[in-house]
């Protein structure tokens, strides 16, 4: 039951992804891949396959955040085509932290803050003219002040 | 009601930088409070206007810190369009507000 | 070359070299990594959120009275909000003291609109489901003096008196752990954990103890005041509690902002 | 860079030599803070009244006269509670959690108190997250020995840090309660075992 209702879940997603990158992947919020405990599963639920290893995606955060809390992440796309950019925090209960989505004028371009519970890679997957590329930054989190 | 946004857009060129600051607890579900856990509360999914035409979306997760922050770059725009965001949150809340793009350097 | 360069920066730090630029005062690669992404986390603040709540509580007429705070006098007389956090605290005749930017406000509360000074004290700092008025009204206020350079007043023996007791207390050693606002706050180039602790006792340190507050805090994700950061101190400092807008804790703040007298202000600010 | 580095430094010596014999009174704060200040939680007001230690420190900013330093170091090494079995070496593992701990004596703090070690010192090679207050004590075993005297001296210092400079900024955790002999153990054996990492 179970695996069926996942096998259902992930074809539904590769088909939507494969009918409407070039216009819109965000049909709606994807509750399968915010809920998947790993990136894998994440990405699986995203129809992403496994995206090709990418030195064209800038990924500029701290390599020590001052708290894990707020952590500032800004992504550059050097892809042409790029249509979204994805984040995952790898190390985080739920890594699948959010898909931007760039019609054409928007610029490849995202800052966004969020929360590292640890010590993690930051993943980013670009999709470009419907293929996928992805490249990973890891940022450290430490105790912070006083501890007390 | 939710509190409105702050949302700044400046000219660069012919590029809008656009960024905006929402009011949001962004509750994860898995902080507690006096014992008990406080319900994840958290925006899911954002759009942006530009005089009508969307120009950027979003689906986010919990993991977005509180109180969240987005910058992103539209081309092709000039002094005076209208940009217009619009959050909505897990428990069916929203929030939109608006401002026109400044001219900058 | 550059090893030499780093010493040498590193020493004209602990000495306190005033004709550093900012940016490169950092010798420790941590502290100046949090410092590259500072100015990010700056450019878009959340304080700001709280700041525009505070303008409109500013002019909204509340408490039992029913006024506004728009004939509360921050020191340039009834109403001028523009450039009064960057002159205060000072010495107010109608109160018979020194105050701080929050104990002015909590007083005009009390005594214009009314409110009752206990309520007020009772849960003065913010939680993650609380923002208390007082916090958003010295945001705003704050927010009034960005750009500004610092100029707190030192004219009246009252606040001459204030500074001095607020050197005294910051340099009081007590408490459990024995430690004085000085075992951590005078000494050059040190950090807590991974925090770095500017020097107040040194002036080219002493603005940090006015950039960033009221602050916007990553941790918690809430605004805070000086008032809730020297009570913090106090706490980890395992000293008993200062009372809320006090007297001692106007002191207190006197001599850690006169000592930055003439430096930009640049608004509420965003902290770790 | 190298002549700058000279000449601030000397400037800074001056300066603390100024300091030095620098005293003054405090009435008016003192007063000023028993009327502000109030009891929270664990932390009575009794903990604003200084003993002898903080008095003196205070009064001389932290750099009183050598024959005052020296009486008060003479009365504080009397505090020091010796381990009535005579060992001094813990458990390195639980040392290692005791420094990372920073809790304990604040408003409403209860239950187990911390070191706060990793708050001011270098320690362990695996932790990052280190302050700068107190000098780094990675390798401390291996630099400087284990031996009885060094075992009493670590122990010494970590129960009494003023028994051995008057007015360090190091708390005296033994002579005030916040930590127990069986901690200042284990403490000690961070510092000194040769198995623990900080001697690797």
């Amino acid at each position: 039951m179970q695996m069926n209702r996942r096998t259902l879940l992930q074809a539904g997603a590769a088909l939507g992804a494969a009918l409407l990158v070039p216009m819109r992947a965000l049909a709606a919020w994807n509750k399968a891949a915010f809920e998947a405990k790993s990136e894998a599963d994440a990405m699986r639920a995203l129809g992403m396959g496994s995206p090709a290893e990418s030195k064209d995606i800038e990924i500029r955060a701290p390599e020590i955040a001052e708290n894990g809390a707020v952590v500032p992440i800004e992504i550059t796309s050097n892809i042409p085509g790029t249509t979204s950019i994805s984040v995952f925090i790898e190390k985080n209960p739920f890594p699948y932290t959010g898909t931007f989505e760039f019609p054409s004028g928007t610029m490849p371009y995202v800052h966004l803050r969020a929360k590292l519970g640890e010590t993690t890679p930051v993943r980013v997957v670009v999709a470009a003219s419907g293929k996928f590329y992805t490249t990973a930054k890891e940022v450290k989190v430490t105790i912070g002040g006083c501890g007390g | 009601m939710p509190d409105p946004m702050k949302i700044r857009a400046t000219l660069q060129g012919d590029v809008a930088d656009i960024r905006v600051l929402m009011a949001h607890p962004m509750e994860t579900g898995l902080r507690k409070q006096g014992g008990k856990v406080v319900p994840a509360h958290y925006i899911q999914t954002i759009t942006a206007q530009l005089n009508g035409r969307t120009v950027f979306s979003a689906d986010i997760s919990q993991a977005i810190s509180r109180n969240p922050v987005f910058a992103f770059k539209v081309k092709g725009a000039k002094a005076g369009d209208k940009v217009v965001i619009t959050w909505k949150d897990n428990e069916g809340q929203s929030r939109t507000d608006e401002t026109t793009v400044q001219g900058g350097s | 070359m550059r090893h030499a360069l780093v010493l040498g920066i590193a020493a004209a730090v602990a000495a306190g070299a005033p004709w550093l630029p900012a940016a490169a005062q950092n010798p420790d690669p941590t502290a100046a990594e949090f410092d590259k992404f500072r100015e990010i986390m700056e450019q878009d603040n959340p304080a700001e959120l709280f700041e525009a709540k505070g303008a409109e509580l500013w002019k909204t007429p509340r408490g039992p009275n029913h006024v506004s705070l728009e004939q509360c006098d921050l020191g340039l007389g009834p109403g001028v909000v523009k450039g009064a956090y960057v002159q205060l605290p000072r010495y107010f005749a109608d109160a018979g003291r020194v105050m701080d930017a929050e104990a002015r406000i909590v007083h005009c509360m009390v005594h214009q609109q009314g409110f009752n000074f206990e309520d007020l004290a009772k849960k003065p700092f913010s939680s993650a489901d609380r923002t208390p008025d007082p916090v958003l009204l010295v945001t705003y206020v704050a927010g009034q003096s960005r750009g500004m350079k610092m100029a707190v007043p030192q004219d009246r023996p009252e606040e001459r008196a204030a500074y001095e007791i607020g050197d005294q207390i910051f340099h009081y050693r007590a408490g459990s752990y024995d430690f004085a606002c000085a075992s951590c706050h005078g000494i050059d180039g040190a950090r807590i954990r991974t925090q770095p602790l500017p020097n107040f006792t040194s002036k080219a340190h002493a603005m940090a103890a006015s950039q960033g507050w009221p602050g916007y805090r990553m941790t918690g994700g809430v605004m805070h005041t000086l008032q809730w950061r020297l009570n913090d101190c106090f706490r980890q400092q395992r000293f008993p509690e200062p009372g809320y807008t006090s007297e001692a804790l106007s002191a207190l703040i006197t001599y850690l902002t006169v000592n930055a007298n003439g430096q930009v202000y640049r608004g509420p600010g965003i902290k770790r | 860079m190298r002549l700058a580095f000279a000449g601030t430094l000397a400037a800074a010596a001056a300066l603390l030599a100024s300091c030095a014999t620098t005293h003054r009174g405090n009435a008016e704060a003192v007063a000023m803070m028993k009327r502000d200040f109030h009891a929270e939680g664990i932390a009575t007001m009794d903990r604003l009244d200084q003993d002898a230690v903080q008095a003196e420190c205070t009064k001389y900013f932290n750099d009183p006269p050598a024959d005052k330093a020296n009486e008060l170091q003479k009365a504080q090494m009397a505090t020091i509670k010796w381990p009535a079995d005579g060992k001094l070496l813990g458990d390195w593992k639980a040392g290692e959690k005791i420094a990372q701990n920073g809790r304990g004596m604040t408003w409403h703090d209860k239950g187990g108190v911390g070191g706060s070690c990793y708050n001011c010192h270098q320690i362990g090679p695996a932790e990052s997250s280190f302050g700068t207050v107190g000098p780094s004590l990675y390798q401390f075993g291996k630099l400087r020995g284990h031996g009885p005297d060094m075992q009493r001296y670590v122990y010494g210092k970590i129960f009494n840090a003023k028994a051995y400079n008057a007015c360090s900024t190091m708390p005296r955790f033994g002579h005030v309660g916040a930590l127990t002999e069986h901690q200042i153990k284990d403490l000690t054996a961070l510092l000194l075992d040769p198995a623990s990492p900080v001697n690797q």
